[in-house]
């Protein structure tokens, strides 16, 4: 049995003093601890992002992957691999922008994974553009002067329409129940998302009001209807596991005789 | 040894199609060899559609631009075709009763013609027996011609019928049998081809099922792809097949997710791969060079087609070569291959997914339309001695604390872990990054990762896989050819020796790294080179001559290229028309 | 003529690229020229950082490989450097007391040195007035002695600081002047740069600002983008402005939109484009073909980074140019234009965007992140004569029922209707099509249109835009380059010629189509020819290689390529070292 | 004034007899006769399928672009052009699978398009595969033998969920209906969303049998939550406009004065 801090791999992270990130990681290694996760049969799978550096810093097998592809590349992983313990994770950038099809995809295939989202609500990494979360009238990147003037996505009502089986939010601020969470969602079968509100204290240093927003609910529901009521009132900082209903993980098992591939080309 | 092409238009509903694909496996049941192609215009149903069966006592690897006996079921549309079924003075026509008017432009011409058109009721025939499948008495009829009306008949007819139930299958045989009974009252005027003693139990297959019986007993045992002309076939073949293999095939949401999920099975050490056509391909660059810099296994199939952008979906050209080889962002080598004929779809497959796992990168494939979607009678295939993951367990294992998965080894390959592998735990990177696997943006670590990516690739320009090499003692010309060409430089060859003009053709199979020093060595005695490809760019051409130094290329006698785009397929007969009109050939 | 060059590192907050910017630019105010290079650790804020400024008397377009002055803030990291910062004997060093412990690879070499290190106490100097910011009192006190810590610091500090409010300010420049008035105690130990007298109101820009300006003043009047470095602060930079003139920029979700979006604004009639770095060019791949195809204007501008794959994000390689010339699929030619030197980037830009509405196909400009991120003191620019719209607009009107957008014409260029132009209504397609737009897979209607997309663009290859020669009368040495190696070959022919050996160099503005015979004729009455570029593979070399006919390359002299890939900046020395290693040189 | 016909362009569409996507195309020219379209004003993007074909059918401007990515292709051109009438169309393969990502961020960035889906649960072009609209367990395609055995996509839901304006369902068999519904969808300011069920009788020739199965809904709120509601609990036949909240289309404009580009270089 390793202690949480056992799972740390020694490469130091790159991320600025007081990033969220830092905090995601612990969960991460205290959920490994309490799941008794031997470091070899882990994975974590990422895009590209400040956030996506994150396998690096474990003792686990990882890969840093492109931007905006960790869960196909995961859900390769896994349905090749159905006994790793494979972890997607990366951005709010890499998720939603880029990788938007493959998390609607990836929600609605239900491989047995976990995903988790740093979301800071910005590209911390190319130096703080606005990303899909960003609030519509954040007026701090050159590129969208004038903010983005648009709707931030709601990832958790998405991946319920999407058919994602679990859903839950957690926060920087509080790794301990994000570490309860995470180990939640590892032990639930099929595809379970987990946005992690993490700040980016660089290009929104008004995050740090985050701690002081955030509110646990105890809203746990596994009817749809009710989980997208809740959802669509969201002031986007509910915490909590707001959705699980489990179902049988893809690819589900044939049976299939073995078939001599040469067959049907006999005449 | 008289070879014949038939082909047989109609439009949507009159099963031309579900004819040439009878009449080849009658054909082969009584020992012919053959060749068929499938042709459609963009109509899903009801548009136009036309096969071309070629049949003789040997194997049969490539089409002929002759064609010998027209069959028409109808003649509408007949002239979209023009380009793929070129009628000659000696094409013998037979058309049924209830094929419409001929096409303007023809009929003049078919009148004055050396061989006449039959007109014969075939229409009538099926009705007489209360079915509307005048395809099935034109089958009947031309498979008696060719002496397969009997039992190799009727299997071909089972074959193709049987889920439609006892009736209809009934049906057919007899609607069959009074087509095969008009051809003693209206004899066809041409001598059948001759038959062979076609091998034990033939095969019968496309390319792009070979190239997935290639993958799958080569160990590929997971595939990702999105749907595309013309490589969905390949896909469909092995869907139906590798979960018995213990495998998985998935479809995915786009070519983006495809290709990353095969990259994501291949580090999990399950050869994986995925299959598609210029658009897609052109989709997958960036993952590839992430399989390329993270040092990943993969195996890409691009059947290719007419480009560019969607360009024409259904037709073959060797168009997307440049974008194989040169397609990646940064230096980034890989492999790739070309097969060389429907069976060499098998073997080029099978070499490639060992190469993958072997070398740890990505291994492209390149086939095409024509040699994916046509089907031929062919000897069985041997087994093959290519294994991904033998290849992959002769790695050494990590040795715990110092394992380094990266590491600068003189061949250029590391040992690679595998997740659930203790001591063996790194995290794949695309980034640059040094031996032990953290990035890095040092000159040093770049400099020796992006030699050692090289060099793990460069001992294979010596394989003896590298090309097939069609020597004749005489030959003082040489034909340079590369993929689904081969087969059809091979027919020019052999027509050319009936003319007196020993010609060598070497057919390049390992197109990266290029096998140069093999290709030097097949031109150094010849007084001419040929290279023949079927794009409009020449990719292939320039590519070679990219490769040499001054020194080589001034030793080298004199490179004449011939290049075209599709569709049209390429026939042995334009190659031997460039052969005679080299300078001093 | 005295140029000089002087470093500074220091870890995060230690503010050294402020430092370096602040120098730079009061340099300037003082008549200075100059250039700037900023390089950072992967780290966001807190890793290290380091910029270099080289000053001199006229206007200076690259760097050289020796350090003169190193001004440490801090150590620490130091050695992550060592590759871009490479210290000599005679490189004088100063260090704030504070810079912590030397590296120990240096410590040892450090003290046996021609020039000591001089250590003064700049942070106590800013103690002393209660600022932690020890870079401003550095600041004043190299402001001082390159004669420039008047009216030019002023202003340069207030430029920097003025959205700090006053106060700050205020405190910056009595720092500074404390630091200025340290010079006075402690002289630095060698003698100051030449200033010049410059321009009469000069120019400070980075490549990818002027890259920025030259699409804008073009026409360019839609920007799609997905954020990506190196390349983000150059649509940063038109985002700021577009709107001014009537445009819009867009964030996209993703490059594929982002390249999707162009060519929807392309068709519009709007001069449209999208910039990238390779990994992003690489999923552009498939919708540049379809600009290609059907035909519409598209500026793609990629400013490289170090690859494959994510590669090193933050530092400069040529190593795109096989994605960008070879890179679609199917036989898709298009337009590849390489930017020259940080002014270039304002010409070329805006030439190809002229090119990509004039010639109705994809341009791709070539920059990359030395280009794009440097900062450089230079004249003003000049207007220039490229205007998208112009020569849009002198195409003729589509004319009725007759209209055939994809008309064969001898140009090669067909008449663009827009939409809301009566008469004109056509559906652009990625699909082959006929001469009235009407998809075709006819083999007639492909060759057409392959050979009409090819002839288009071949004109170009004439155009006088092709490249720039810098020729010396005697010389026998041809040094060609391509892209950001241009100012870096010319600063080598400069310093050659001071040591007698005279070369002409070459850079080659228009990559594809090539222009082969002003090459040719460059390279006539040559005795060498030297290729340099930066990336692994040679790329670029092969290239040129690929596009010579065996006459033509028997005829040229010897050619020597030396090709090496980044994070190094090329240097001066490293190419004159290889001139002066040529065989007969 | 035209009649509906004179829309047509007189190109002989390659769509076999019966295919749902003829009623599409004389729903579009109804709706254009309706709505007195100038020929020349509109523009009709699509993506690759047979669906896609459609723009050539048409006697107005049109881009045939690549597959997956029409929505972008309008966008572009409509953000450059705000002059013309932009409708954006293709099938459940191009916009659902490939295209995914495109149509979450178009139903959030709101720009003024129709974006109309001629829905057939199938890639009819590529004949017959299964798309992420195509039942569970249909097992009609050799590339998935079992079926695809994950759950169908809900496009109106996902709609919703990203922040789409203007969401409704037609119906092939139903042509003045549908014109209807198009006239609506290009009166609406901002992303118009219009799903058809458009049968594929080649591939999918149950599909026939829609005609009895729809059934006209008049849900029309402008609450999200209701939609939601209402959306969730769908069985996928609804016919009608099921939301329609108007806000300002993107983008906004912004006041700018007129720039020296040259200025910020001055030193
Ligand atoms: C194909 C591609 N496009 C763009 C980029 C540049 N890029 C790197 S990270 C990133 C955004 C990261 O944002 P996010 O995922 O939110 O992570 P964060 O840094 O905020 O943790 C972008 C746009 C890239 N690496 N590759
Ligand atoms: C990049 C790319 N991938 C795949 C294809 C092949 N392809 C063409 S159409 C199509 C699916 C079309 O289905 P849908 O959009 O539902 O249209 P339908 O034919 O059913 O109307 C596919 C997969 C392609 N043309 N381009
Ligand atoms: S930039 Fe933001 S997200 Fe990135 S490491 Fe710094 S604080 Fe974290
Ligand atoms: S295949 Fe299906 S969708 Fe395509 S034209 Fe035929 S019926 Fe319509
Ligand atoms: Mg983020
Ligand atoms: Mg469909």
């Amino acid at each position: 049995m390793l202690k949480a801090k056992q799972y740390k791999s020694g490469v130091k992270p790159i991320w600025c003093p007081g990033c969220g990130h830092y905090s995601v990681l612990n969960a991460i290694t205290k959920a490994f601890a309490a799941l008794e996760q031997s470091p070899e049969q882990a994975v974590l799978v990422s895009g590209i992002g400040c956030s996506s550096r994150l396998p690096a810093y474990l003792n686990s097998y990882g890969f840093h992957g492109v931007h905006g592809r960790a869960l196909p590349l995961a859900t390769g992983l896994k349905v090749a691999r159905p006994d790793l313990n494979v972890i997607a994770l990366g951005g709010d950038g890499d998720g939603f922008s880029i990788g938007g099809n493959h998390f609607l995809h990836a929600c609605r295939r239900n491989v047995d994974l976990v995903y988790v989202v740093m979301d800071n609500e910005v590209y911390g990494m190319t130096k703080g553009q606005a990303s899909p979360t960003t609030p519509e009238h954040w007026q701090h990147s050159k590129l969208t002067p004038h903010g983005p003037e648009v709707r931030p996505f709601q990832p958790c009502a998405l991946a319920l329409a999407a058919g994602a089986g679990f859903i839950a939010r957690g926060h920087s601020g509080d790794p301990n129940g994000l570490a309860q969470m995470l180990f939640a969602a590892v032990k639930h079968p099929g595809f379970a998302f987990v946005q992690v509100l993490s700040q980016c204290v660089t290009f929104c240093p008004e995050q740090v009001q985050w701690k002081e927003q955030v509110h646990a609910e105890s809203v746990g529901t596994d009817n749809p209807a009710e989980a997208a009521h809740f959802l669509h009132s969201d002031d986007g900082f509910a915490k909590g596991i707001f959705y699980c209903n489990p179902r049988t993980p893809w690819p589900l098992p044939h049976d299939s005789q073995a078939t001599d591939l040469r067959e049907g080309f006999r005449l | 040894m008289r070879n014949l092409t038939i082909a047989m238009t109609g439009s949507g509903g009159t099963g031309v199609v579900a004819l040439g694909e009878m009449l080849l496996r009658a054909a082969a049941g009584a020992g012919y060899y053959g060749i068929l192609r499938k042709t459609f215009g963009p109509q899903i149903r009801g548009g136009e559609s036309a096969a071309v069966v070629r049949l003789g006592p040997r194997p049969l690897a490539s089409f002929c631009g002759e064609i010998d006996l027209l069959l028409v079921l109808d003649w509408s549309h007949f002239q979209r075709f023009a380009d793929e079924i070129p009628l000659s003075a000696s094409t013998l026509i037979i058309e049924d009763v209830a094929a419409g008017a001929r096409p303007q432009q023809l009929a003049s011409e078919l009148l004055a013609r050396e061989q006449g058109v039959q007109v014969l009721d075939f229409s009538g025939l099926a009705q007489a027996q209360g079915s509307a499948h005048s395809n099935i008495a034109l089958l009947g009829y031309v498979a008696a011609w060719l002496g397969c009306d009997g039992e190799p008949l009727q299997s071909a007819i089972d074959h193709r019928l049987h889920k439609q139930g006892a009736e209809v299958v009934a049906l057919a045989h007899s609607v069959a049998r009074a087509g095969a009974e008009l051809l003693q009252q209206a004899p066809i005027n041409l001598q059948p081809p001759d038959a062979g003693a076609a091998a034990e139990s033939p095969w019968l297959a496309t390319g792009n099922q070979l190239a997935g019986l290639g993958a799958l007993e080569a160990g590929i045992r997971f595939v990702a792809a999105y749907p595309i002309t013309p490589a969905s076939d390949a896909l469909e073949w092995m869907a139906g097949r590798i979960e018995s293999l213990g495998g998985r095939l998935v479809q995915a949401e786009d070519e983006l997710a495809a290709v990353n999920m095969a990259i994501g099975a291949g580090f999990g050490g399950v050869p994986a791969m995925t299959a598609t056509s210029g658009p897609g391909l052109a989709l997958m660059s960036e993952a590839m060079g992430l399989a390329v810099a993270s040092e990943t296994p993969l195996l890409v199939l691009d059947v290719m087609r007419g480009g560019p952008s969607t360009g024409i979906p259904t037709k073959s050209e060797q168009s997307d070569f440049n974008l194989a080889v040169y397609g990646l962002h940064g230096d980034a080598p890989h492999v790739v291959v070309a097969a060389l004929s429907l069976a060499d779809c098998h073997y080029s497959v099978a070499w490639a997914t060992q190469l993958a796992s072997e070398r740890q990168t990505l291994v492209l494939v390149l086939s095409d339309q024509f040699l994916g979607q046509s089907m031929q009678v062919l000897p069985p295939l041997p087994s093959l001695p290519f294994h991904a993951e033998l290849s992959r367990a002769s790695l050494p294992p990590p040795a715990g604390a110092d394992y380094f998965r990266y590491l600068d080894t003189d061949s250029g390959i590391s040992p690679m872990a595998l997740p659930g592998q203790p001591g063996g735990e790194y995290t794949a990177d695309g980034l640059e990054h040094s031996q032990s696997a953290v990035p890095s943006a040092r000159a040093q670590d770049h400099e020796q990762q992006l030699a050692k990516r090289q060099r793990k690739l460069q001992s294979l320009a010596a394989s003896t896989q590298w090309g097939e090499v069609s020597a004749l003692p005489q030959a003082r010309i040489l034909i340079l050819c590369w993929g689904s060409l081969f087969p059809v430089a091979l027919e020019a060859q052999q027509r050319l020796q009936e003319r007196g003009t020993p010609v060598t053709v070497v057919g390049v199979r390992l197109l990266a790294p290029l096998p140069l020093e093999s290709l030097l060595r097949s031109m150094q005695d010849m007084a001419q080179v040929l290279l023949v490809e079927q794009n409009h760019q020449a990719q292939f051409a320039h590519y070679l001559q990219s490769q040499l130094t001054q020194a080589q290329r001034a030793g080298l006698p004199e490179l004449t290229c011939y290049s075209r785009p599709g569709p049209r397929l390429f026939t042995p007969q334009e190659i031997m028309q460039q052969v005679e009109g080299l300078p001093r050939a």
